[in-house]
């Protein structure tokens, strides 16, 4: 399947639309937002039998944004699908401009440059509780592990990133102080690396903080992190014992060292297929949110860990279902700031 | 007349191999080219936005075409746009309370200077050191990514980003609203008429002036340039330097205009099409400008054939990079060329005994 | 400092090694006289086949690396006939042979992506790689042992046998002792009996197999994965060329530095003692000194006296 | 009759000329075969197809009788034939031993060995007195040695038959006596030679037959014992050629130029031009006599402004112009015929017109306020190409690199006269160029002087330094060995003293 595929079923109803996606920075395959949101896209459209396709921008400004809005709006695509924080300014215009359009807009809201949200009738502004995502991670790392070292890695300090960090050192903090554990975050090992694409960084990287005695190593870097996981396996596979905590989706796969032995503890991840999904199945119900800021978030699960987990135990995966439901009831709550935490 | 025509065929066998490329996966290539130039063209905000798109390329094609024609190489229009850019950038910031004419012409100045000073260094070191000026500009093009990459968030840090200056006011912007209402909306903006101003005044430096004549003499024989008294460490300096320059006004226009604000970690893609944008208009400054438009053409048009058919988003680099490759073996192309032309004297006039030397 | 230099060394020898072999490839290109600037392009067609014929055979080869050696060969290959594309137009056409070689890298740029999601559906093809292993014995020598035989992987000694293998092809036998003439003085050879064009063609082959094998290490070392480019080593091995002044050792030279002045860069955040030291000048580190041994190396420049000229035997 | 080697009617075309038209040409067993003929004759052609870098478009070789096809260089060098190139086509930065045995390398197993290879071009040397050291590199020998490396290199693949082409182009009077010797020595060991030359003398004194061709066509085949010079002269330009150059009594007024102990370095240490000094007065031309690269080219760069004058000082016209920029040189009168004419005289890529104002561009009436005057440059270039005979396709508009040599030098020797010149440097003027040429920029240079302007001939031609000047300086390993007058001297002594043996002294 090359990306774009047409299924131009029959059967379609008045409320037949097409539904089309734009990338951001990266591309369609980068295990991360854009991936997931198609994922989502992709779903929904063959459940559905919806035409659905996606197009990569020239480059990650406005004006490149804007104009593949244009051309997925001009070939009658009026469900449009965009990822990522950049995207706000891009909205903002395109929810004015093309009224008789929907738009979802995923990790940001539409502004003017000012920041002061204005979320048009005709779309919805969606946010994901990074925090709360690496919070949990941080606690099933922590249990699982009970006592030692653990280190993040960072792509780009963009807000979605800078969450998953935040979240992940309050999620250990909070084990070492209600759970029992003994697990440290040194300064040095928080580190944003500065692009979401330098294999060979993540990798080097990864080894210094493996060689300064850090266990496990929480990746949201993309490619990065793919680095990383790489220089896990490498040492696991030499028998060492180290962890790496995946991203986004469930990146146990992605750690597979031998057989089915992974070295991917767990994943912080965020659910943007759900949400792509979601809104596409809403809009075909005739509910589309229009106007609304939702929150992905532990309330309505569309944040929290994989479902499958093997590498944690059972007890460990029933106190991270435990602190999920303080979570959701409101009885932990998880900052969404730095406010005194690294980096 | 001769380059014009290997241009266009290169550009026709690009287009040839697009359409191979787009049957092979199964698609119709009428259709592509129909949405492929339909997306550029088909209503006046796209035509303003396929200008606005040829615009950064106009400079960074000017930029390579003018140190082809002095003799040089000049890879590195990517960071000298970046830098140049850059440095324009952060005179709008700093003084966004300046009339908007004062504004303007300032940070078109500072981005020229910014560029030209990126390409000054590569100059030097080809004319007193003989380094060779790839390697050079290449060296250079990383040095600005870093320092930008480092330079943006300690100084023109976003409110909330960390990957991101500052947005410009609509002071220190290129775009202007009769341009934006003229054409409906599009990212058309004033780099436009500075870069056909650049066009021309490229054009007449090249072709009408004692400068134009001693750079191109430095570059097409440094040594009988020495002899006849021209001084070629300062010719191949400044030549350096102007190519720098432009593709400095390049990066005004592009952050300044297309975008209202600077991204680190993007190493500006417009500096490589610059090679191809130059090579495609055969080095000449009205070439460039038309390569450019073209090139803005399949860019801006490629997202509507994708949206159309189910074309991978690929084709259009590949068509990009086939036409390079035939315009960089031109020699087959003119041996081809030569040889029909020659054909048809031969048929028609019989026997014009050729007269020697 | 010394046990980071410990600990960073394995690492900066893995980066090293792709460098290498692609700079030793142009290194043959150059010296038969053609300019080869599309390492780049030639880089990432070695990764994308390795990894595509990696990725299709390796459920076949389970538990072994016969697929990754498969891979590796397949792609060096696949560098010899792409190359070809570049030796075509510079030696038999006479282009630009800069030109020629932007052509290079743009088409491969593109031309890999497509077929990337084409045959996989993903623009980008992960595989297992290699394991790193110690190397008995010699990694429990004190000092040497930990800088350069622990974590090493079989590339990185493929790659150092070429380089031994490659300085005695040049400098040993009659090979190179054409292919040299070639890049200094293709009239002389000519006249020597030797087919200029042919050697050339073989020295810009020679390039595009390692600098496959180049791309392809990538992949089957701490990639693992092909992703559409291989960020800039190519150019960054041209300058290795230079720096390294067109000798096999400076080239190892040359690249090494590069390999240990990049790493030291990349983990310097990790590192208190190298956190002091603005990252900016950290990152520009390897291209500034770059530039100042092109400064140093100018007057004595070893270049090949013929490269980038087209050759033409009727010329006199 | 015994041949080694026939060529019979070749023919070779190439694009727009017929170099080669019906060309016979025999070699006897153990002769010395001159091949005489004028610049673009065709001679260079003819032997390049002999050693089979070119194929003949009509003909038949013939190798010791048998009807042979040398389709490149190592069929010849098989078939015992080789080849010493005009422009000597050795590697600088090799060693003799690797430019001998290049192309047919000894080796074991893939391995090179130089060793053995060594001794016998050592033996080889030894035994045709060629006093060759096989371990030294190219760039540090003379020229002269390189010559002999190049025989040596067909003496190692045992050819039987040798081509030179012009060898004694580079050679001073006593090297090329030396180089008789040694062909000499190689016909009494049972080789055939081939020698291309247009120096009639070296064929009286070194050949046994000569062959004339002139434009591409054989005139015949003559022994050269039987034949006067003025014959061959003759058959080889189509008419009787007048050798003398004619010219009047100089009229020498003041000195215009004066150089005082001036030293010039060649590369970053090497001196080229050693604590030389000279006068140049109005009214004559003074020639440089010496084998290439003995000083001529720092003595030129330095008056000229492109070399850094290490110490001593250049005086023109009363002024110290020892450290002023070439182009302030230029304005005040100094004008410059480069040697090279690819490489300094010419951008040739430029249109003659542009070429015209290479030195002028910025001056009125061609540009004003940095803008061209198009007009101006046209004008200026017509009148050039009228008053010097200048011939392209597209006059004024055609580029430069598009015109014969002959037409190119043309060119710039007008610009430079054009320029009404105090000071004119003519440097190898009539190079590659034929008799009817080099009469007309004799003549040329002979009125520039009448007209009272100081003329510095420099020249590797004897005959033309001999001729042309009036006075001739000759320089050796950078120094100046002496000044001599034209009529007073001869080639003997100019040839002594261009071997380094000054006037006077005795060896
Ligand atoms: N490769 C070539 N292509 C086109 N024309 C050529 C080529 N080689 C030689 N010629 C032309 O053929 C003619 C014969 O040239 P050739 O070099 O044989 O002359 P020559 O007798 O050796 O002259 P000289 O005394 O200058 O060496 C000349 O007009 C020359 O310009
Ligand atoms: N290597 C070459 N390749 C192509 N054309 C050549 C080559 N050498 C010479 N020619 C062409 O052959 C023709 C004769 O050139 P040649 O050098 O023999 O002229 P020339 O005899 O020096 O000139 P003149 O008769 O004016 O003195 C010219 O048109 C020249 O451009
Ligand atoms: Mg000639
Ligand atoms: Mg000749």
């Amino acid at each position: 399947a090359c990306g774009t595929s047409n299924t131009g079923g029959s059967g379609e109803g008045s409320s037949d639309f097409k539904v089309g996606m734009v990338t951001d920075a990266g591309t369609i395959d980068d295990k991360s937002f854009n991936q997931g949101s198609w994922e989502g896209v992709v779903k929904a459209s063959e459940e559905l039998g919806l035409t659905h396709r996606y197009l990569k921008p020239n480059g990650t400004t406005e004006a490149d944004y804007m104009t593949e809005i244009g051309n997925l709006y001009d070939a009658e695509f009026k469900f449009i699908v965009t990822p990522g924080f950049k995207f706000e300014t891009a909205i903002f215009a395109a929810q004015a401009q093309y009224e008789d359009a929907k738009f979802v807009l995923i990790d940001g809201y539409p502004h003017n440059g000012d920041f002061n949200s204005v979320v048009g009738e005709n779309t919805v502004s969606i946010f994901f509780a990074e925090h709360e995502a690496g919070f949990l991670a941080g606690i099933a790392t922590a249990v699982e592990l009970q006592e030692g070292e653990a280190g993040f890695i960072g792509g780009m300090e963009i807000p979605p990133v800078q969450k998953f960090n935040w979240g992940f050192q309050q999620g250990v903090a909070y084990a070492n102080e209600n759970l029992g554990t003994n697990f440290s975050i040194k300064p040095e090992n928080v580190v944003y690396q500065g692009t979401f694409d330098d294999v060979a960084a993540g990798g080097q990287i990864a080894a210094q903080m493996y060689d300064n005695g850090v266990d496990v190593i929480f990746a949201a870097a993309g490619g990065v992190g793919v680095g990383a996981i790489n220089e896990a396996i490498d040492r696991v596979k030499n028998g060492a014992n180290v962890w790496m905590v995946g991203v986004d989706v469930d990146q146990y796969a992605d750690g597979i060292y031998e057989g089915e032995k992974s070295v991917i503890l767990t994943s912080a991840v965020k659910k943007i297929d759900q949400s792509a999904y979601d809104m596409i199945m809403a809009e075909k119900n005739g509910e589309f949110p229009g106007g609304e800021t939702l929150m992905f978030d532990a309330t309505n699960d569309g944040i929290g860990l994989p479902d499958e987990n093997p590498n944690l135990s059972e007890s460990t995966i029933s106190k991270v279902a435990e602190m999920f439901e303080l979570i959701k009831s409101g009885e932990i709550k998880v900052s969404d700031k730095q406010d005194g935490l690294i980096k | 007349m001769r380059n014009v025509i290997v241009s266009l065929i290169a550009v026709l066998f690009g287009l040839i191999a697009g359409a191979i490329l787009m049957a092979f996966t199964g698609n119709s290539p009428i259709a592509g080219y129909q949405y492929l130039f339909e997306g550029g063209l088909k209503s006046i905000s796209r035509i303003g936005n396929t200008l606005a798109t040829a615009t950064p390329l106009i400079f960074t094609g000017l930029s390579v075409a003018f140190a082809f024609r002095t003799g040089l190489f000049n890879i590195g229009a990517a960071g000298q746009m970046l830098f140049g850019g850059f440095c324009a950038l952060a005179v709008g910031l700093t003084f966004d309370d300046l009339a908007k004419p004062v504004l303007l012409s300032l940070m078109i100045v500072v981005g020229f200077l910014g560029g030209a000073l990126w390409a000054f260094f590569p100059g030097l070191l080809k004319a007193k050191f003989n380094v060779h000026e790839v390697v050079s500009t290449i060296m250079m093009n990383w040095i600005a990514y870093w320092t930008i990459y480092y330079a943006v968030p300690g100084y023109f840090k976003g409110e909330f980003l960390e990957t991101e200056s500052r947005k410009i006011s609509d002071n220190a912007s290129l775009r202007v609203p009769f341009l934006t209402e003229a054409f409906d909306g599009s990212y058309i903006n004033l780099g436009l008429f500075l870069a056909v101003i650049a066009v021309i005044v490229v054009a007449f430096i090249i072709n009408k002036t004692t400068l134009g004549y001693e750079l191109k003499a430095v570059g097409y024989n440094r040594d009988g340039a020495e002899y006849a008294g021209i001084k070629v460490n300062k010719g191949i300096i400044l030549a350096m330097a102007i190519s720098g320059g432009l593709a400095g006004l390049g990066g005004v226009a592009f952050y300044a205009g297309n975008t209202t604000s600077m991204q680190i970690g993007v190493m500006p893609t417009q500096g490589f099409d610059g090679i191809a944008v130059a090579l495609l208009g055969a080095n000449s400054a009205f070439g460039v400008l038309l390569a450019a438009i073209f090139f803005g053409l399949l860019y801006s048009g490629r997202g509507f054939m994708n949206a159309m058919t189910d074309i991978p988003p690929e084709i259009a680099d590949s068509i990009i990079a086939i036409i390079i490759y035939f315009a960089a073996t031109s020699i087959l192309i003119e041996r081809l060329v030569t040889k029909v032309l020659k054909k048809r004297k031969e048929k028609k006039t019989i026997v014009d005994e050729k007269e020697g030397q | 400092m010394w046990s980071l230099i410990q600990q960073i060394a394995p690492y900066a020898i893995i980066f090293t090694i792709p460098l290498l072999i692609t700079a030793l490839g142009a290194l043959f290109s150059e010296r038969s006289g053609i300019v080869n600037i599309g390492l780049e392009g030639l880089m990432v067609i070695g990764a994308f086949t390795g990894a595509l014929v990696i990725y299709t055979i390796q459920s076949s080869f389970p538990g072994s690396t016969t697929a990754i050696w498969v891979g590796i060969v397949v792609a060096m290959i696949a560098g010899v006939l792409f190359s070809l594309l570049h030796a075509f137009a510079s030696i038999n056409l006479s282009a630009n042979q800069i030109i020629s070689g932007t052509a290079i890298n743009m088409i491969a740029g593109a031309i890999t992506v497509f077929l990337a999601r084409n045959m996989t559906g993903s623009g980008k093809i992960s595989i297992n790689a290699f394991k790193s292993t110690n190397v008995p014995y010699l990694s429990d020598i004190p000092i040497i042992g930990d800088l350069f035989f622990t974590r090493t992987y079989p590339t990185t000694w493929l790659v150092l046998a070429i380089l031994i293998i490659s300085t005695f092809i040049l400098y040993k036998t009659p090979f190179g002792l054409r292919l040299r003439a070639c890049g200094e003085h293709p009239h002389a050879a000519e006249a020597a009996g030797i087919n200029v064009k042919r050697m050339r063609y073989y020295g810009v082959m020679i390039s595009g197999a390692f600098s496959a094998l180049g791309g392809a290490v990538i992949v089957v070392t701490y990639a693992g994965e092909f992703t559409g480019t291989v960020a800039g080593l190519g150019f960054l091995a041209l300058a290795a060329l230079i720096f390294g002044q067109w000798k096999p050792l400076g080239i190892l030279a040359a690249t090494f530095f590069f390999g240990f002045a990049t790493t030291v860069a990349n983990v310097s955040q990790v590192v208190p003692a190298l956190a002091v030291i603005p990252p900016v000048l950290l990152k520009i580190f390897p291209y500034v000194v770059t530039l100042v041994a092109l400064i140093i190396f100018s007057k004595s420049s070893q270049a090949p006296k013929a490269v980038g000229e087209p050759f033409d035997s009727g010329k006199r | 009759m015994e041949y080694v080697v026939e060529m019979l009617n070749i023919r070779k075309e190439f694009p727009g000329i017929v170099a080669n038209d019906n060309i016979t040409l025999q070699l006897k067993k153990g002769e010395i075969h001159a091949l005489l003929g004028e610049n673009g004759a065709g001679k260079s052609t003819l032997m390049s197809i002999l050693f089979g870098m070119y194929q003949p478009d009509r003909g038949v070789i013939k190798v010791n009788g048998i009807e042979t096809k040398i389709s490149n260089p190592n069929v010849a060098n098989k078939l015992g034939i080789g080849m010493v190139h005009q422009h000597f086509k050795l590697v600088s930065n090799f060693t003799v031993t690797e430019n001998i045995v290049l192309g047919a390398e000894p080796h074991q197993l893939y391995k090179l060995e130089l060793s053995e290879a060594s001794k016998k071009i050592q033996e080889l040397s030894n035994q045709y007195g060629l006093n060759v050291d096989p371990y030294a590199k190219i760039e540090n020998i003379s020229v002269g040695m390189q010559q002999r490396v190049e025989i040596l290199k067909m003496l190692y693949r045992a050819a039987d038959v040798l081509i030179l082409d012009e060898p004694t182009a580079v050679l001073t009077p006593q090297e090329i006596e030396d180089l008789g010797k040694i062909l000499k020595n190689l016909i009494a060991e049972g080789k055939s030679i081939i020698i291309i030359t247009h120096k009639l003398k070296e064929i009286k004194a070194m050949a046994d037959r000569c062959t004339v061709i002139r434009r591409g066509k054989t005139i015949g085949t003559v022994n050269v014992a039987e034949t006067s010079t003025s014959k061959m002269a003759e058959m080889m330009v189509g008419r009787e050629v007048n050798f003398q150059v004619e010219k009047e009594e100089a009229k020498v007024g003041e000195v215009v130029l004066t150089l005082n102990n001036v030293t010039v370095n060649k590369d970053k240490d090497v001196i080229g031009l050693n604590n030389v000094s000279l006068e140049v007065k109005r009214g004559e031309i003074l020639g440089i006599a010496g084998v290439d690269g003995n000083g001529q080219s720092e003595l030129v760069q330095s008056i000229t402004g492109l070399a850094k004058v290490e110490s001593g000082s250049i005086i023109y016209e009363g002024e110290d112009i020892t450290n002023l920029p070439v182009k302030k040189r230029i304005e005040k009168g100094i004008a410059h015929i480069p040697e090279d004419r690819h490489k300094h005289g010419l951008i040739l890529d430029y249109t003659v017109e542009e070429n015209m104002i290479v030195e002028v561009y910025d001056k009125a009436p061609y540009s004003k306020r940095g803008i061209l005057n198009f007009s101006a440059m046209r004008k200026h270039a017509e009148n050039i190409i009228k008053n010097f005979d200048v011939r392209s396709g597209q006059g004024p508009i055609s580029v430069t690199r598009s015109m014969s040599g002959g037409n190119q030098q043309k060119a710039i020797i007008g610009r430079e006269i054009e320029m009404d010149p105090t000071l004119l440097i003519a440097v190898q003027p009539t190079r590659g160029l034929d008799v009817g040429s080099i009469e007309y920029i004799h003549k040329r240079l002979v009125e520039q002087r009448d007209k009272g302007k100081a003329v510095l001939l420099v020249s590797l031609e004897l005959d033309e330094i001999l001729n042309v000047s009036d006075r001739i300086a000759v320089v050796n390993n950078g120094n100046l060995i002496g000044i001599v007058n034209a009529k007073e001297t001869d080639e003997n002594e100019i040839g002594l003293m261009m071997a380094g043996v000054n006037k006077g002294e005795d060896e």
